[in-house]
């Protein structure tokens, strides 16, 4: 069992009955969350970038895009009408991954280093300059749980964190659950993985976030998930 | 009735110009113009822009040829292979000038666009570090709604020269028909001034009269047909075949090996 | 998978909330929502306020009920039969506010309300006399554009409280096949706040899975469904039935007479 | 022969290899016109508010927006496709009647009278007050060559005439063909229908147009002309 594994599983408690969720390109675990959710029984509206409307099964490839992935759909929905709906704040939930998250909740998919010479050359932000604020829910996933992508302030902000108004922003991370807090306007730890200690979660961050008690104990990723996880997704590439 | 636009693949290379602004249809490993962005790699265009709104494999050929000058894209990834390799490679040696969008500003552009107005609206975040990078360029304004004094990001409308697309059926007169998936593809031959579709089968005049259904876009919106057979390969098509992901595996290596673009067209003709 | 959302037409009448604007799917004489026009004018709502592009039948009824105190259209016409009766007696008596709208108008405020955003540019003559008229109604603005500073009109979203569309196709979840003409019923349940579909019939879970390629809107767009067979008659269900130009020329003549709405509606039942 | 076959056939004249045009609603005269455009061989695309595109064949009904009306198309081609060509400058042929159409080729279908308290509340101008501005040539009819018709100024500007820069705006009546010249600003006399007196023609306009001599004759409908038309609307609905 793999950390993204547990990351999966965080994300997939997100997800509630009657949600419209939408997944974009390099999403793999967010579909996989969606899959999960469903498995249990969650009654959730599914869109994504690969334009499959309500697939019935799932076949993991390289790419979240890939319309053959996503089995026996109840027709094609176009990304431009996901957007439409998140315009009109009927987008439910959102998922996003980030190269750097800071204590504000910005997110930077756009360069590390200075942007005019950067040193990494990220992707670009895709969505996020305005879903991040558009849905009503943002699940994040970070494959890592560190300095590097928890840091005190992005190198650029591609899409800037909520507001008080709003979106609400849930971080899964390998080892912790953090939440943006609407009065504070930070991050706050809102759950640790069992198993995990509190000081190594907070000292592999480079901002210390406040804590909210009494921290939820999110329960690992069990032998029948990860079983299910595996059949949607033989070859790993969540672990990619 | 209407004028035959079937063509060579040649014929329809000689629709694009040097310093041409090429939209290009799919997305990601999926649909993409594989044997028109193949040509135009081995032709001698010069210093085209492409724009797109999440490119993959053609995109980041086109990137790496030598050819391109100036990119537009919202995000350039290979998914879970890693960051394009030739977007990565150009950009951060500033061989090609990298118009950083978000998928917002193409989907607001691309709409303006083709619905022949001069500006959209959008629901670009002010507050992103991109929204003065992109009014310095020119291409997006921070404005007032008129209605109720708000601010917001308006972006001007994309009109690119060339739009290329790669489709399931077409007909000589134009009429096309994309099976699944759409993305902006619509938009993209709207708003181009010139849109050349590549097509797995070339129909009779009879197909889209006994299945008018199936027509996706109107043969007056389209300039040249080229029957392409597996021209999206090694991306998907939805409907006929899969993306080749070791065919694609074997690009993203080879160009961050940093071969030449040569030994990189190797990678598809050894497919 | 979804809340099972079918139900009976008086149901879907509970979803109507006096003084709603509500936009009517159709135009002129074809695929009218007519099962719920009916329905509404033998109902007890009162001060509804209608908006459509090219409207015809389901309109003309509504706006003759007693039951709509406004209505906004592009052009009402009966086409070759002349000028829609009811609207002629309504607003010549002064009876019914109308909101003289273009179809640039409808269009641009149907987009922006289906796009969530607060206004679209258009192409409307700045010199025509409905310039000043819709300005001051505040659903139009004389403005600039932000790039190059020429004036131009833009209208404001349009979101209203209910869209009424006939279906040919919809299962329980609201998945909805339209075949053929769409005019802008989709914009119309992407803008409306609720979305009431009567359907020509009603299919099983597995309909769209064996056929993906049908749906036309996704089922988390719409609130309701409602059986409706024949729910278009006397107006045209494409694919299914002809206009009854008979029936129309009775209402017409009806209207035209003067004769009540109790009256008016015995033309359509014993059609 | 009636009138209006005359004048269709003026209409169908102004059309040419390659256009695409489009007709709107309560247009019968100009599907026709297009109709026998097509039969004399003229190559057109052919869009309508009626959304089918291309159509094989034509059975008039009192709705020109009729789907069955047009018989065999070769696909779905929806008004807001069209509306976004017209907008790109794309749009050949725009056809338009009206109520009143004034020296200026300003046209008016919204009131007889006063906007407030009007004489007769005419069913609104649709398409016009963009189209007529937007389309690269405006083919108007009028079923009646009048003082009505034909007034100095409209009672109301639905669609405000041409500018110097277009589009070029062409007027059918039973009796002539008027045209906009972009030099004078003004509609001018172009074409008479043989056996009409010019006199007769100006007479019955409210204005004295210039006339742009050699005046043209225009055909009137032939015997097989007639028989095509009768052929595809046989109720006559073309001379409501």
């Amino acid at each position: 069992m793999a950390d993204m594994d547990n990351v999966i599983k965080c994300m997939a408690r997100q997800l509630r009955d009657g949600d419209i969720a939408y997944t974009g390109l390099a999403s793999v675990p967010a579909v996989l969350a969606v899959a999960l959710a469903r498995h249990w029984g969650v009654n959730t509206w599914f869109i994504n970038v690969a334009e499959i409307y309500e697939p019935e099964d799932f076949i993991i490839t390289p790419s979240s895009g890939d319309p053959y992935s996503l089995i026996n759909g109840r027709g094609f929905v176009i990304s431009l009408d996901a957007f439409d709906l998140a315009r009109r704040g009927q987008l439910d939930v959102m998922f996003f991954s980030a190269a750097q998250v800071d204590r504000r909740g910005n997110m930077n998919l756009s360069v590390i280093g200075n942007y005019e010479k950067p040193r990494v050359r990220l992707p670009g932000g895709a969505a996020a300059a305005y879903l991040y604020r558009r849905a009503r829910r943002i699940v994040m996933w970070l494959r890592e749980h560190s300095r590097r992508t928890l840091v005190e302030r992005v190198d650029f902000i591609t899409a800037p964190g909520p507001t008080k108004q709003g979106p609400h922003l849930t971080i899964c991370t390998p080892k912790a659950m953090l939440e943006f807090d609407h009065v504070s306007g930070e991050l706050v730890l809102t759950g640790l993985f069992s198993g995990v200690n509190i000081d190594e979660v907070i000292n592999n961050m480079a901002f210390k976030p406040r804590v909210r008690e009494p921290l939820s104990m999110l329960e690992p990723v069990t032998d029948e998930e990860l079983q299910f996880l595996g059949r949607l997704d033989p070859s790993g590439v969540r672990y990619l | 009735m209407a004028r035959n636009k079937l063509m060579s693949i040649n014929e329809a290379l000689d629709l694009i110009n040097d310093g041409d602004e090429i939209a290009i249809g799919g997305m990601s490993f999926h649909r993409n113009p594989m044997s028109m962005a193949i040509a135009i790699v081995k032709s001698n265009k010069r210093d085209l822009a492409l724009v797109d709104r999440e490119p993959g494999l053609a995109f980041d050929l086109l990137t790496i040829s030598g050819r391109v000058k100036r990119i537009r894209a919202a995000m350039v990834t290979f998914e879970h292979f890693g960051i394009a390799p030739g977007f990565r490679r150009m950009v951060e040696g500033g061989e090609v000038e990298f118009v950083e969008d978000v998928c917002e500003g193409v989907m607001a552009g691309l709409r303006a666009g083709a619905y022949g107005l001069p500006f959209m609206p959008s629901a670009i975040a002010l507050d992103s570090d991109l929204v003065p990078l992109n009014v310095k360029r020119g291409i997006w304004k921070v404005t007032k709604d008129p209605f109720n004094d708000q601010e917001l990001v308006v972006v001007k409308a994309i009109r690119p020269d060339v739009a290329l697309v790669h489709v399931h059926k077409a007909d000589e007169r134009g009429d096309v028909e994309i099976y699944g998936p759409k993305y902006e593809d619509l938009l993209k031959i709207q708003a181009a001034r010139k849109a050349i579709v590549t097509a797995e089968e070339i129909v009779s005049e009879d197909y889209f009269r006994d299945h008018p259904e199936r027509l996706t876009i109107p043969g007056f919106m389209v300039t040249a047909v080229v029957h392409s057979p597996r021209g999206a390969w090694p991306t998907s098509m939805y409907g006929y075949y899969k993306a080749d992901y070791e065919i694609i595996k074997k690009y993203f290596d080879s160009v961050k090996a940093g071969l030449s673009i040569e030994k990189v067209l190797e990678v598809f003709t050894h497919g």
